[in-house]
């Protein structure tokens, strides 16, 4: 562990930090909002530095806090503080948001860099916090009903997984009394822990809200068909991924256990097909991108699952790759909606093949980021049904995604507007760089010309074909699915929520009632009377 | 029986006496002479615990009956501030009611600061 | 187990703790006018050095400080004892009766040209008493000293409820009044007991001597429940809601962010320091009962609350429920006891600073928009920035979030809750939660969303920036050293004895 | 069964039965008398429990000034109790009511009979200490109340100037500085002013007589203060003399000389004998009398000021 | 001599008592007001003039002796004023 590299690894969470500091002064708020983009370069870099070096890890003297970086974390880091940086200066090259937005985006941004460094439960929880709740303030402040909606929605559900991580991680701790507070030796003490299998079911719930995960699913399509889209650009790319680093961090993959992986892989499956299967159903592309989401997440959870269960240890680096490419090709794909609305023009020539190289990479069509990516899970799925799974589920994204591509063209009027113009001057230069990037980055989990063998090449190729095939035999048969409100499940929730509400004038009477002088005073009596049998019949 | 425990008895058949009462009547004045007959009843037991206590020539353990004066004082004391606060009430709205169902204003706006 | 007969080093700071305020009463009430104001505001420094050296003292020491009034020790004479859980208090009681003093300036100065005014004497002279008072409730040794405390405070802070005199307001200060008599009295009960069958009422003999027998079950049943009473916790809350609503914002931050917490304090010194070896599995779990009670009730009426101070009144029912989830994670000498005491006490501080900081604040925004509607903040947030900076980092200390206290409190509750087997009690913990975000959602996002708003008078910076350095403090808990936890082990019976 | 058990027993139930009449009392003013007669029997109990000190102060603070009290409130507020009753809380609510405060009272009697016996006792120590180095006073209540729980005698007129704090502070605001209202009608009785200036002279040097035995026989600066007080009363009754204006320097003065000359002697403890409260033992007794001497005046004043209660000025709210 | 001492406070004391209970029938038979008013006063400053007198001769102290005496007169002082102001309610009572 080099100097250079921990001060860079400091510097991944002061940098933000340190702009936020300086927004509480009112005059320099607009400067330091306009120079965000520069907070993530060294998280960046040390992400870069450590892709394939020894984890290393620094503690912080006062705060007790201690960042640890290893290669999947440098590898997820790296890409999403690239996001971050791109997203930010074009934002804030063009347009300034107000301060709200900007406060927002700036913590969700603190957040986003900082669980791929938290080393120890606290600041973990610390950076998934800001990475979930400011979130909020990117797309639920405009005065308009169905934002508010999402944002609330969103918000219930981001304090939930919350209470429930909060739970898991102090069964985490109170398991490995001895351990401290390092995530790496809690984990390590988990799979002895006497409340394991509760502890690692309430660290699947917390992540897999996170994840939108079926039947956590429905707030995510509505967040990002509500969200503008760099906001939603930023939260499906590199938010979403705290989800994915939870899970790498926190699940024992050494040892296997069967019962909880084999679960968490039928969860990631199930999530996997509903994704596919109820983003078929919609017709603007964010909300298709945002089934996709779930999809693709699904596919990581089943990995994840399965390698729990073989007790697979390298499937971290895998997965993270898996998880960097998703995140590179759904930002680009939602920047590039934005700029296709703002340009207007039909797409046709070579931008319809890379928009749709782009889209089909989630499927892993050859010589795209995807191939790899799917190439890089390969090894979990080596069960004869897993595999098939595996195979049925790429399929059902080229589907998804064919789908998305037909829908290219209605994408909400208010999307160009929300779109800075650099983006929509420079979007072909991120499509391509979402489709390459990805192959400087396998060097760090495996050998590239592994991906160009004709196996792996056809592997690649027929699902895609298949799945394209599909969506013109839609077209030819004019199938048209019925289309599902946004967030499908949802409503229910909704509806349940309601309900509860409704108890309370119910409640303020009854407190009016107790809080009658007649009422307390009996009470009081009982409160002793209660206090003195309980004791007695203690002894 | 000796006669200070009999005053006991009597003490806590006043405190349960007092305690039914300021639980029943609604007029604070009505619940402040229950809560002094509840103190009074305490008292008494207080007084049984230094009778009982006597010893060296003392017909009592005199660190409970100072105990028992100095609760007289404040229990005097707080009554005067009830009957101030009552008195007080009585004047600037004309009633005494407990019952916060009177006093709830669902839209308050002179709210306090 | 210690034995308070002696004075030992540094006792004297004690006494000089408990007869500054006193003092400070006399000279107000007698000097009167404007130095009422003057007096309080020289005293409050020399009251933080005092308490600060208290608690270096019993750092230093690693024992707690004892000093026997006039040389006479226990049983006849009285003791006073600082422990490492009172010297943290005494710290907490000074700074946040000291932001007090400074924030209510504003409102309770006595204009020139005018001698002496009603409300600036009176508020001056009986918050300096609610400081006395919360002082020897923490030091105190002696059950009966400390319920001539518990006097002092209660007659202090029932005027300071009504101080602005209007009917509601009255009604609300008799009804405290009336329930805090009921509870002392009950209390006194069980002091006369507790003499009746040791002959003696301080503190330490008491737990050498107290063993498990009717007596003592009821005793202590008694006195708990006449703190509970004073405490407000469900469902003997009727009084708080309006009291602490209608209070002026300077006032309703000490009632709610120490008075009630004076009375509990005493609950603990009853089960954890007199009767620390009790079986006390039924009352603790009771207790936990109605905690849990308090905290699901409670966040879910503040919820409802159309009136902002309203709402944080019942947040403090729902808060005040947290505190008594101490007692069945902390309770008997296991492993995890430490970290539910640490839980509690965490959750005692953490609530004090973050519920003083959020009334300032909302005494600071009823000023400004001239009424503390929620349902009529939209924009607020733009118009007031500080003040809803302060209320939302409150917040986030209520609902348990990090960086903050709350965070804390709530993290060892969960820890002690699965690490002693009792997954129930984690239930209320995060359920309240997930309420309190609930209620902190409602205040925050009309006010952050656009809306105009025309204030009545400007925000005031000095003001706003007291609240935001108690809430700071709130938060800076969250970074609370190692050592600190184990500071506030000392002196308490068990501690010592806990198998590792 | 001696006459004595017999007289015991009827004194019990005599106390009972006016506590009862207190609480089933139709008419307010009814039971406020009845409180009143109630703390004169109750002073017959003390007596009996060879409590002659407490018997005093229950005659004089708890019967006397406290039915002072509440009689003139219980006057002002005949009209308040008029549609209030219908507020009676449920038959239910009142039987469970019932129902709590006997299992409760029951306890409190069982627990009452199991106190452990032999008595523990301070008696031994107290009786030791008032004759002994501590206070050298014969009462071993004002040695208990001065010397070794003097914190707590201390704290207790702390308490009484905040009552009177609060009692003011319900004032209104035009009020404040101006004197509490008159005890008596403009035009006193000739009867009422003849018996006030034939008792208060008397009554007073009865008052500091129970002073001054305090020290070594039954009475003290409670009893006192008490009496004086309500010697005041009456020539307030009377008119002979009025109430203070609440601003008045020397009533000031007057309510915390007690406490101020406790807290400056307690101080000086520290620096004369060593600990702070702690009278240097040459002269404890005529330091305790001094200080005793302040309390007598700050009790009687408080007593007074708080039984008539918040500054009033006419017209103002 | 003690004997005609203690036959003295016999025959005070039991006057006194007479006094009293005559007093206190009176309270509970007679028919309006100032009628009952008028046997109290007589019967508790008599009785208890009785009563005080009897016991004067046992006691030591010449204090002790003015103290008894004050007593009564004291209460005679109250008892006079007191029924002067209960009368005067009562005549204002009947106007």
């Amino acid at each position: 562990m080099n100097a250079l590299s921990s001060a860079l690894l400091v510097a991944t969470l002061a940098a933000p930090l340190a702009l936020l500091a300086a927004c509480c002064i009112a005059r320099w708020r607009t400067s330091a909002l306009a120079l965000q983009w520069l907070a993530p370069i060294p998280g960046f870099c040390v992400g870069v530095l450590n892709l394939t070096a020894a984890p290393s890890s620094v503690d912080l003297p006062v705060l007790g806090f201690t960042l640890r970086l290893d290669p999947p974390g440098a590898l997820l880091l790296a890409v999403a503080a690239l996001l971050w940086i791109v997203a930010s200066a074009a934002v804030w090259r063009d347009r300034s948001p107000d301060a709200r937005f900007g406060v927002s985006w700036l913590l969700t941004m603190t957040g986003s860099l900082g669980v791929f460094v938290a080393g120890d439960l606290v600041s973990f929880y610390l950076s998934y916090a800001l990475v979930s709740i400011p979130a909020y303030g990117l797309f639920a402040l405009a005065d308009d009903a169905a934002r508010k909606r999402a944002g609330a929605i969103y918000m219930a559900f981001a304090i939930f997984g919350e209470a429930v991580l909060l739970l898991a991680f102090a069964a985490l701790a109170a398991g490995a009394p001895q351990a401290g507070a390092r995530i790496a030796d809690i984990v390590a003490a988990l799979p002895d822990s006497p409340w394991r299998d509760a502890t690692l079911a309430l660290l699947i719930a917390g992540f897999g809200m996170k994840l939108g995960m079926v039947p956590f699913n429905g707030w995510m399509p509505l967040n990002y068909t509500a969200a503008p889209i760099p906001a939603a650009a930023v939260l499906s790319g590199a938010g979403i991924k705290a989800g994915v680093i939870g899970l790498i961090r926190f699940l024992p993959l050494g040892t296997p256990i069967e019962a909880a992986g084999d679960a968490l892989a039928v969860l990631g499956f199930v999530s996997a097909f509903v994704g596919v299967a109820l983003g078929l159903t919609q017709r603007n592309p964010k909300s298709i991108l945002a089934y996709s989401s779930i999809s693709q997440m699904g596919v990581i959870a089943a990995a994840f699952g399965l390698a729990l269960a073989g007790g697979a240890h390298a499937a971290a680096q895998d997965l993270a790759f898996y998880g960097a490419n998703h995140l590179l090709v759904k930002s680009a794909l939602f920047l590039v909606i934005g700029a296709l609305a703002a340009k207007g023009t039909r797409l046709r020539g070579w931008p319809l093949a890379l928009v749709g190289a782009l889209a089909l990479s989630l499927a892993g069509v050859p010589f795209t980021g995807g191939a790899l990516a799917k190439l890089a899970a390969k090894p979990q799925f080596a069960g004869a049904w897993a595999s098939g799974l595996a195979t049925l589920s790429s399929i059902g994204s080229a589907w998804l995604m064919t789908h998305f591509l037909a829908h290219l063209d209605n994408s909400p009027r208010e999307a160009a507007a929300e779109t800075p113009p650099a983006i929509v001057a420079i979007w072909p230069a991120l499509a391509l760089g979402a489709i390459l990037l990805p192959w400087l980055l396998y060097s760090a989990v495996d050998d590239v010309a592994k991906a160009l063998q004709p196996a792996a090449l056809w592997d690649g190729l027929w699902p895609v074909v298949l799945g394209a095939g599909l969506v013109l035999a839609q077209r030819r048969l004019d199938w048209r699915l019925r289309e599902i409100p946004v967030g499908d499940g949802i409503v229910v929730y909704e509806a349940a929520f309601k309900r509860l509400m409704t108890l309370g004038p119910g409640l303020e009477a009854a407190d009016a009632r107790l809080r009658q002088w007649p009422t307390a005073g009996v009470l009081f009596l009982l409160t002793i009377l209660a206090l003195l049998g309980a004791g007695l019949s203690a002894r | 029986m000796t006669p200070a425990v009999l005053a006991a008895l009597v003490g806590a058949a006043l405190v349960g006496l007092g305690l039914y009462g300021l639980i029943v009547h609604p007029h604070p004045l009505r619940k402040l002479l229950a809560f002094n007959l509840v103190g009074s009843g305490a008292f008494l037991v207080f007084g049984m615990v230094a009778r009982r206590g006597a010893a060296a020539g003392l017909a009592f353990d005199p660190v409970p009956q100072a105990m028992v004066i100095t609760g007289i004082v404040v229990a005097f004391a707080a009554s005067a501030l009830a009957v101030a606060l009552v008195l007080r009430l009585f004047a600037t709205s004309g009633r005494v009611d407990l019952d916060p169902r009177v006093w709830t204003r669902p839209d308050d706006d002179s709210s306090t600061s | 187990m210690i034995d308070g007969a002696e004075t030992t080093q540094g006792g004297d700071l004690l006494v000089l703790a408990v007869l500054l305020p006193v003092a400070g009463i006399i000279f107000s009430f007698v000097l009167g006018g404007r130095y009422a104001e003057r007096v309080s505001i020289c005293l409050a420094p020399l009251g933080l050095v005092l308490a600060c050296a208290v608690a270096a003292a019993v750092a230093h020491a690693g024992k707690p400080l004892a000093y026997a009034i006039g040389g006479l020790p226990p049983p006849l004479g009285i003791a006073l004892r600082a422990d490492g859980i009172s010297a943290t208090m005494l710290v907490a009681v000074a700074i946040i009766v000291s932001a007090a003093f400074l924030y209510a300036r504003a409102k309770f100065d006595t204009p020139e040209r005018i001698k002496e005014t009603r409300s600036a004497l009176t508020f001056w002279i009986l918050l300096q008493a609610v400081w006395a008072g919360l002082t020897i409730i923490v030091l105190g040794g002696d059950l009966f000293s400390l319920y001539v405390a518990l006097e002092v405070m209660t007659f202090a802070a029932v005027p300071l409820v009504c101080i602005d005199g209007r009917p509601e307001t009255l009604v609300a200060a008799l009804r405290y009044l009336l329930f805090a008599l009921v509870g002392s009295i009950c209390y006194l009960l069980g002091v006369a007991l507790f003499y009746g069958s040791y002959g003696t009422l301080d503190i330490a003999l008491l737990a050498q001597k107290a063993g498990p027998n009717l007596v003592v079950w009821v005793a202590a049943s008694l006195m708990t429940a006449g703190l509970l009473a004073k405490t407000a916790l469900f469902p003997l809350h009727l009084w708080l809601p309006p009291a602490h609503a209608n209070a002026p914002a300077a006032a309703s931050a000490v009632l709610s962010g120490l008075v009630v917490k004076g009375s509990f304090f005493l609950t603990l010194r009853i089960w954890f320091f007199i009767l620390p070896t009790l079986p006390a599995v039924g009352p603790s779990t009771v207790l936990g009962l109605l905690g849990s009670a308090a905290i699901l009730v409670g966040s879910a009426l503040a919820l409802r609350q159309p009136r902002l101070k309203l709402l944080i009144a019942y947040s403090t029912v729902a808060q005040i429920g947290y505190l008594f989830l101490v007692f069945p994670l902390a309770t008997g000498a296991h492993v995890w006891s430490t970290i539910g005491w640490s839980a509690g006490v965490m959750q005692v501080l953490a609530h004090a600073f973050a519920k003083a900081a959020m009334f300032f604040s909302a005494g600071l925004l009823a000023e400004s928009l001239g009424h503390d509607q929620i349902g009529r903040l939209k924009g607020a947030a733009r118009a007031l920035p500080l003040t809803f900076v302060t209320l939302g980092l409150g917040g986030l200390s209520l609902m348990g979030l990090p960086p903050s206290g709350g965070f804390s409190a709530k993290w060892l509750m969960l820890r002690a809750s699965v690490a002693s087997g009792q997954w129930i009690w984690s239930a209320p913990v995060l359920v309240g939660g997930l309420l309190a975000a609930g209620y902190v959602y409602r205040i925050l996002t009309p006010a952050l969303g656009d809306g105009e708003i025309t204030l009545k008078s400007p925000p005031q910076r000095g003001r706003e920036v007291i609240a935001l350095a108690l809430v700071l403090i709130a938060l800076a808990l969250g970074f609370m050293p190692p050592g600190f936890f184990d500071f506030i082990e000392i002196g308490r019976p068990l501690a010592a004895g806990r198998p590792a | 069964m001696s006459i004595q058990t017999f007289l015991d027993i009827a004194l019990a139930l005599l106390v009972i039965g006016v506590a009862v009449w207190t609480i089933v009392a139709r008419d307010l003013f009814v039971a406020v008398v009845a409180y009143a007669v109630y703390g004169l029997f109750l002073a017959l109990v003390w007596i009996r429990m060879y409590a002659p000190d407490v018997a005093l102060t229950e005659a004089a603070v708890g019967g006397g000034v406290t039915g002072v009290l509440l009689v003139a409130a219980g006057k002002r507020l005949d009209m308040s109790a008029i549609d209030i009753d219908r507020q009676k809380p449920s038959t239910t609510l009142a039987i469970l009511a019932a129902g709590c405060s006997i299992l409760f009272a029951g306890v409190l009697m069982i627990v009452i009979l199991s106190l452990p016996a032999p008595a523990p006792t301070l008696a031994p120590q107290a009786a030791a200490a008032a004759s002994g180095p501590g206070a050298g006073l014969g009462n071993p209540i004002t040695a208990v109340l001065m010397s070794y729980r003097s914190f707590d005698t201390m704290l207790e007129k702390v308490v009484l100037i905040l009552a009177v704090v609060g009692v003011w502070s319900v004032g209104a605001d035009q009020a404040w500085g101006a004197a509490p209202a008159p005890f008596g009608p403009d035009r006193p009785y000739d009867a009422l002013v003849f018996l006030a200036k034939a008792l208060a002279p008397v009554g007073a040097i009865i008052g500091f007589h129970i002073f001054w035995t305090g020290a070594d026989a039954p009475g003290g600066a409670f009893q006192g203060g008490a009496l004086l007080a309500a010697m005041w009363m009456v020539a307030l009754m009377a008119r002979l003399i009025e109430l203070p204006r609440i601003d008045a320097r020397w009533l000031r003065l007057a309510l915390v000389a007690g406490p101020a000359v406790f807290l400056a002697v307690g101080i000086a403890g520290a620096m004369l004998a060593g600990s702070f409260f702690a009278y240097p033992s040459a002269f404890a007794k005529p330091l305790i009398l001094s200080i005793e001497a302040f309390m007598v005046l700050s009790i009687a004043v408080a007593l007074t000021m708080l039984v008539a209660g918040p500054p009033y000025r006419k017209g103002a709210p | 001599m003690s004997t005609a001492i203690d036959a003295f406070t016999i025959v005070c004391v039991a006057a006194g008592v007479f006094f009293y209970v005559a007093g206190t029938v009176g309270l509970l038979r007679f028919p309006d007001s100032p009628s009952r008013l008028h046997a109290l006063t007589k019967a508790d400053n008599l009785g208890l003039g009785l009563v005080a007198l009897g016991l004067l001769p046992r006691e030591p102290s010449v204090l002790g002796a003015l103290k008894i005496v004050v007593i009564w007169a004291l209460v005679m002082l109250s008892g006079a004023s007191t029924a002067q102001l209960i009368g005067r309610v009562l005549r204002r009572g009947r106007r």
